[in-house]
């Protein structure tokens, strides 16, 4: 049996990939996906917990966290596909226009 | 057998009528349209003849509840109809006289020049005259004082509305103000009598607790006995209400102005109807009239006064309605001074017999204008092309009498008729108007009311005088105006009606013959307090004498001699200065204007363009509350209490807060993922802490 | 869902859910949001209706109550209580009933931000029923101050030239009497213990100079809202700049605050100081009547005419209030129903003209009768409402107040009546004016001027008629048998009256 | 070392992988690619976890759905690579040195805080199977599901609002 703790380590790892990825990478698609790995890495965690305390809370946690996504990707997806055709990219450093 | 339940179908009737007019009527041919509006008024009168038929067996009031209207407290009023010998009479003489008036009308308005084959004109005229229909009815057939005065001002409004009827025209069809400001006038000058009526019911209610017709009356003498002021001052303020409506000194400007408006409302309205609504209000209110001699003086002496001062203004008009008018107005005076003596029978009797004798003479004027206005027609059209586009260039007034004469041989019928109505109104026997005026002035002498006697008597004089100036000039001697030669005769439809008016006013003094008396028993039911007049042969004959007397100076005057085309009244170079007074009214109307119309528009003005708005919205509002306000903020603060200690220690404060947003901006970059990366500084850092706290 | 589905809670709130509809409308379907808003509005009538079959009219006390404890603070005991009675039913059911007319007249006058127009129209309906139906002090100031704000912008962003002055002087002006009122509500609420106004009357017991002092304060907020003489100058603006919507409304319910707020708060509260004040308020409210009456006549623009005749008429109101007796305060009650179906239907007609011809000087006018001869009829019964002709809604209101005050044991004189009876004759003057002035006599050049346009002045079309008719039924149902409306408050106003005597007799 | 253990320490390096991968390509499309292939794994540690049900929903969604629709948007847009960029220079830098710290942080709680000692015991035969979940979801956590599926439909409608094409734009 593997120590659960491994579990929470690795999801500790993957985290700071994800992390990582949204500070340095300029294409939003890939900053998107950066941050579903950091979901899912958060979600990792909370299952390897759920198995630490057998509570099912934390799985019931993740379903929620897993339909969030789904919403949150349809709608940032869009939005992407909205600010492309205004500005015909989607460069993230050409977003700047909130500069204060 | 009895009627009663019929009592609210005299004016259901006439409101169906209107209702289907209005709604129906864009569809109906004038024919139509007019047969729908009489046979309303027509099926009026016929429940009012069964109502009074109900009222032979059954001579006590009957009163018919159609539903509840104010009950607050101890004010209770209803929609109740008072059925009872003194309405039914009113009912009679209003729908009857109106109905003939109705079918008169359809042939008048046809030819009326200004009609020009508008068909939502006619209709739309046709709808007012059954509202007025209806709200009569509700005047005369009203149980309380507060349902009369629903009538009260719903005939004003008629009376307003149809007075303005060519509303966008004077008399000649030229565009004007003139018509409208006519109705104004009358609306307004009615209203200052209901203002009157208004107070006198408040009064009413607070010394009775009620204003039911019964309630009052019964309470009246006991009050009368404990506080006569109060019952003089609701019978003088009613009296207020009376010169409002019926036309009296002071109010009765409005009337001759209200000869704007198509003739057979003038007969209808300002001389059969509407304006003995005051006489009927006294009659009504005679168990309160009765209790104070001197407001019975005052009401006496008012109408005594107005007969005559009225009668010498006729004496002065040339327009032939004019002269009907004032006649009017003087005729009223006879009538208010009958019911207030208290010669309640003889007042009635008058107001009936005049309905007769003086809407004829109305309708009869109306077939003369026709009749000059065809004439006129004629000539414009026989005259050339070159002004066939505009036939009246030349002002020609077919109302003014001196435009006429001779019309005896081209208006026959007119003629015949317009005499009998004279006759009756000089009073001259057997005619209708000798009857009743003899009773009034009967009374009056016997009641001890002289000054009254010797001003109605020389009214009669100056009527038969008037009347008989009028018959000269227009029927006799030539044609002062090629449309006079050319007038034709009325169409049937208007000469029919006139017949039977002149019938009626020919044999209308057997209502109340002295002796028999039918009227006077038949008014007993319900006015208790009617004294048995009886015939003093001396006042006939002094009144006949003074009328014959009259009549041969208006022919020595204008029958000898007839006027000619264009010359001075015979009067006037005799009278000089006077004729001009009694010919410009003695300059009623320019008093008034001056006085108070004049007074009232400046005060109005001043209120509102000084008071209100440069004073107290401009300057007030403007001036001393935006500016104190202002005052207080600039000045007051800024420069003192601001500037030295607090703006000092704010503006200090704002200084380091603008230095330090300065610095801050730059972290505020734009870029989202710099953000990020703040945010994950501030997670590495709260996990720091918490770990190594 | 308890709470919701309270009737009086439901009416009130629910033009807010019109207000949810209208958000997700894209903001170019205009008339899909004038539909919702009219069916919103519509809804929240027949809700209104619904409430008058469950009122019990022979019932003097409030009745279909909710209330909740809402702010329960230090010792504070603010409450959501909603009630009616009979002193507010009509004046609910009067603000349900124009507000769908209201609406429905903006439909082709209103053309630019439709969106924002209606959501701030409904949430003003909410304001408005939440006034009359609010029984807890704090509640009532909420919605109170709640209806400033739509009405502000109403007439602020669809106004006339002047809007933004306009705008920000009724705003500044009723605020500043609002504060007045705060005082004293805060007052009752901390020496009192209690902000409900049921609580309140029971308990009673304030001595009477502080009665006055409070009296004074309320009657601050509700004069200037009246407006009562001499407080009335920023009437004529607002409505001379208000769109023609928001001057119905404002004529119609929000002038009428006020005077519900002298009867509802001032005579049922302080019964002692209002029989004091009485002389003075019936005094300033004769004076009212005669300058209103005077200043409308010399108006050259036919809305300000009409704004200057809310004061006579409003006048009358206050001094059927202040007669103190069941004939007064129905009369006056009745005659606020009148006044906002007579001058809303006035300010209605005006908007209809102006919509064609975009001027209101009377110099330009004339003849229209028989251009358009359905309007001119329909302005003319309108017209004699307004001017109190019987068997027509404004007499029946009239002649009450008036006999209630000329037999008022408080005021005790018959002068006041008397003087305000001449308020009749002047009001047939301005009245008859402006009839004669735009729809008799030579046709005016705006006839010419508006045919230059393309289009000439056409009569009222059916959108217009349906606006208008349900006006005018009730013109005519009040003036000839207003034996419901009397009914409905009788036995509330029995009430309060029975308190005044009570009072009357404690002061002696 | 246990075959699980070893299991464990394959499938976590080849997640770990997958991750750097996902970061450092610099196509898009092997992003994706990487990224579904992170999530399979994970799906895999799911079931090791007792989570059977929670696993085969992280395939079916996120393996699935999402990754399809990441894909589809990045054909769409065709944007794979992105030029190179001046902006933010010390935005990277400061980043690695972030992520070191906070790795260090984790791994600091994980083995010295011991925050995950003592035995665990065996769940119930049932445990993160799909009855038991739907019981929870259905009953003790009705509303939330329910409001769940509400924030589903705003987020489709938001997405339709977003990307829809009005009159007259090309």
């Amino acid at each position: 049996m593997v120590p659960v703790s491994y579990y929470v380590a690795l999801s500790a790892i993957l985290f700071t990939i994800g992390a990582l990825g949204v500070l340095i990478r300029r294409n939003p698609l890939i900053i998107f996906m950066s941050i579903e790995l950091m979901l899912n890495a958060a979600n990792l965690a909370m299952v390897a917990f759920a198995r630490i305390y057998t509570v099912l809370e934390g799985q019931i946690f993740v379903f929620f966290v897993m339909t969030v996504a789904a919403a949150e990707v349809a709608v940032g997806l869009a939005l992407i596909v909205a600010i492309f055709r205004t500005k015909h990219s989607i460069n993230i450093d050409e977003m700047n226009s909130l500069k204060g | 057998m009895t009627f009663f339940y019929l009592a609210p179908w005299i004016v259901f009737f006439p409101v169906i009528g209107l209702l289907v007019n209005m709604i129906f009527g864009g569809r109906f041919s004038e024919k139509v349209i007019g047969t729908v509006a009489s046979l309303a008024s027509g099926l009026a009168f016929v429940c009012s003849v069964l109502l009074a038929y109900s009222l032979t067996g059954h001579p006590e009031a009957f009163r018919w509840t159609i539903g509840e209207w104010i009950h607050i407290g101890t004010l209770q009023l209803d929609w109740t109809f008072r059925v009872d010998t003194l309405s039914t009479t009113m009912m009679l003489v209003v729908s009857g006289v109106g109905t003939l008036i109705h079918i008169y009308a359809i042939g008048y308005m046809h030819e009326d020049v200004r009609f020009k084959s508008d068909l939502k004109r006619f209709r739309r005229f046709f709808v007012f005259l059954n509202l007025f229909i209806a709200a009569m009815m509700i005047l005369v057939g009203g149980d309380s004082y507060l349902m009369l005065f629903v009538g009260w001002e719903g005939v004003g409004l008629c009376s307003f509305l149809l007075i303005g009827f060519w509303y966008e025209m004077d008399t000649l069809a030229r565009p004007s103000w003139a018509n409208s400001n006519a109705a104004k006038k009358a609306m307004i000058a009615n209203r200052i009598g209901d203002f009157g009526f208004l107070i006198a019911s408040f009064l009413m209610f607070w010394a009775f607790h009620s204003l039911q017709f019964d309630q009052v009356f019964q309470q009246a003498p006991a009050i009368a006995a404990s506080n006569p002021g109060l019952i003089t001052a609701i019978t003088l303020f009613l009296l207020l209400g009376v010169t409002g409506k019926s036309a009296q000194i002071p109010l009765f400007v409005w009337l001759p102005d209200a000869m704007a408006g198509p003739t057979p409302v003038s007969a209808l309205i300002h001389a059969a109807t509407m304006v003995t609504a005051g006489v009927y209000l006294i009659a009504r209110s005679a168990a309160l009239y009765v209790t104070v001699p001197a407001a019975q003086f005052i009401v006496a002496m008012v109408g005594a006064l107005t007969a005559i001062f009225a009668a010498t203004i006729a004496v002065g008009q040339y327009d032939i309605k004019k002269v009907l008018a004032y006649s009017t107005i003087s005729q009223l005076g006879f009538m208010v001074a009958g019911v207030g003596m208290g010669a309640f029978a003889a007042g009635m009797f008058h107001l009936v017999t005049h309905a007769f004798f003086k809407a004829l003479l109305f309708l009869s004027a109306g077939s003369v204008i026709l009749g000059m206005e065809r004439g006129h027609h004629h000539l414009a059209h026989h005259k050339g092309h070159d002004e066939h586009g505009d036939p009246h260039e030349e002002v020609f007034d077919p109302n003014d009498m001196r435009n006429m004469g001779g019309l005896r041989k081209t208006m026959p019928v007119t003629f015949w008729v317009y005499l009998i109505g004279a006759l009756a109104l000089a009073g001259i026997f057997p005619f209708a108007g000798f009857w009743s005026k003899d009773e009034i002035l009967a009374n009056a002498q016997q009641g001890g009311f002289t000054a009254v006697y010797w001003l109605l008597a020389i009214a009669a004089f100056f009527t038969a005088f008037y009347m008989g100036r009028q018959i000269w000039m227009v029927f006799f001697g030539e044609p002062r105006h090629e449309a006079a030669a050319h007038a034709e005769e009325s169409p049937k439809v208007v000469t029919v009606p006139l017949m039977v008016l002149a019938a009626l006013s020919v044999v209308g003094g057997a209502l109340n013959l002295p002796g028999v008396e039918t009227l006077t028993k038949w008014l007993e039911h319900t006015v208790e307090f009617i004294k048995p007049s009886e015939f003093i042969m001396s006042v006939a004959l002094i009144s006949t004498a003074l009328a014959l007397i009259a009549i041969f100076i208006s022919w020595l005057l204008y029958g000898r001699k007839p006027l000619k085309a264009g010359e001075v009244d015979p009067l006037k170079k005799m009278l000089g200065p006077i004729f001009t007074g009694m010919e410009r009214r003695w300059f009623v109307d320019e008093g008034y204007k001056a006085l108070f119309i004049d007074r009232y528009v400046d005060i109005a003005r001043f209120t509102a363009d000084v008071i209100d708005w440069k004073f107290w919205h401009d300057w007030f509002h403007e001036k001393v509350i935006a500016g104190t306000y202002n005052w207080l903020s600039n000045v007051m603060l800024n420069r003192y209490a601001d500037q030295r200690g607090i703006d000092g220690f704010f503006n200090g404060l704002g200084e380091w807060t603008k230095n330090a947003a300065a610095g801050l901006r730059r972290f505020q970059n734009g870029f989202v993922r710099s953000y990020a990366l703040f945010v994950l500084i501030g997670v590495v850092a709260i996990l720091g802490y918490l770990l190594f706290k | 869902m308890e709470f919701i589905l309270q009737p009086l809670t439901l009416m009130t709130f629910f033009p807010l859910l019109g207000v949810l509809v209208l958000l997700f409308i894209p903001s170019e379907k205009k008339n899909a949001m004038r539909w919702t808003a009219l069916i919103a509005s519509l809804i929240t009538f027949l809700i209104s209706i619904w409430v008058l079959t469950m009122f019990n009219a022979s019932n003097p006390d409030l009745q279909l109550v909710a209330k909740y404890n809402w702010i329960t603070v230090a010792g504070w005991n603010i409450q959501y209580y909603l009630g009616i009675d009979g002193l507010s039913i009509l004046l609910v059911l009067l603000t349900t009933f124009l507000s769908p007319i209201s609406i429905l007249s903006t439909w082709t006058a209103v053309e630019e931000r439709v969106k924002e127009f209606m959501i701030f129209f409904l949430l003003l309906e909410v304001g408005m029923t939440g006034v009359f139906l609010a029984q807890d002090l704090f509640l009532f100031y909420v919605f109170w101050e709640f209806t400033l704000v739509p009405m502000y912008f109403l007439i602020g962003i669809w106004g006339g030239p002047r809007r933004i002055y306009a705008a920000l002087k009724f705003f500044l002006y009723t605020m500043a009497g609002s504060i007045l009122m705060l005082l004293a509500i805060l007052w009752l609420g901390i020496y009192q213990g209690t902000f409900s106004v049921p609580d309140l009357i029971t308990k009673g017991g304030i001595d009477p100079h502080t009665q006055l002092w409070l009296f004074i304060a309320f009657a601050a907020a509700f004069a200037i809202k009246v407006p009562m003489w001499p407080l009335h100058s920023w009437l004529p603006d607002a409505h001379v700049e208000a769109p023609t919507a928001g001057s119905v409304i404002l004529a119609g319910v929000l002038l009428k605050m006020g005077t519900y707020g002298f009867l509802r708060f001032n005579l049922t509260l302080f019964p002692q100081a209002a029989v004091q004040a009485a002389p003075v308020i019936a005094v300033l409210a004769v004076i009212g009547i005669i300058y209103g009456a005077a200043v409308s006549y010399a108006q050259a623009d036919i809305k300000k005419l009409v704004a200057y005749s809310s004061v006579s008429h409003l006048g009358f109101v206050m001094l059927g209030l202040f007669a103190l007796n069941p004939q007064g305060i129905q009369g006056g009650i009745l005659q606020m129903i009148n006044h906002g179906l007579s001058t809303g239907a006035l300010f209605l007609l005006v908007g209809m003209v102006y919509e064609q011809t975009h001027t209101r000087e009377f110099k330009v006018y004339g003849g229209l009768w028989k251009v358009t001869p359905i309007f001119g009829t329909i302005f003319l019964i309108v017209s004699l409402s307004s001017m109190g002709l019987p068997g027509l809604n404004g007499f029946v209101g009239e002649f009450t107040i008036l006999l209630g005050t000329f037999g008022s044991t408080v005021l005790h004189s018959p002068w006041y009546a008397g003087l305000a009876a001449l308020g009749v004759i002047m009001a047939a003057v301005y009245i008859l004016y402006m009839f004669q002035k735009i729809f008799m006599g030579p046709e005016g050049s705006i006839v010419e001027e508006v045919k230059k346009h393309g289009h000439a002045l056409r009569d009222l079309n059916w959108r217009e008629i349906v606006t208008i008719v349900p006006l005018l039924i009730f013109i005519f149902w009040i003036g000839l048998y207003p034996a419901p409306f009397f009914h409905l408050m009788a036995p509330s106003v029995d009430k309060l009256t029975a308190a005044f005597q009570a009072a009357a007799l404690a002061m002696r | 070392m246990t075959p699980d253990l070893i299991a464990f320490f394959v499938l976590a390096l080849i997640a770990i992988a997958a991750a750097l991968g996902m970061l450092l390509s610099r196509n898009a499309v092997y992003s994706a690619l990487f990224l579904v292939l992170n999530f399979g794994t994970v799906a895999v540690f799911y079931i090791l976890l007792d989570a059977p049900f929670i696993a085969l929903t992280q395939v079916s969604v996120y393996a699935g759905a999402i990754m399809v629709l990441f894909l589809f948007v990045i054909m769409l847009l065709g944007t794979e690579t992105l030029p190179a960029s001046k902006a933010l220079p010390w935005q990277r830098p400061l980043a690695f040195i972030l992520a070191l710290i906070l790795a260090g942080e984790a791994g600091y709680l994980l083995f010295f805080r011991n925050v995950t000692s003592g035995t665990i015991p065996q769940p119930v035969q049932t445990f993160g199977g799909p009855q038991a979940l739907g019981q929870a979801l259905f009953n003790q956590y009705l509303l939330p599901f329910e409001i769940t599926s509400v924030l589903l439909l705003v987020a489709m409608v938001g997405a339709v609002v977003l990307t829809i094409k009005k009159k007259g734009e090309q």
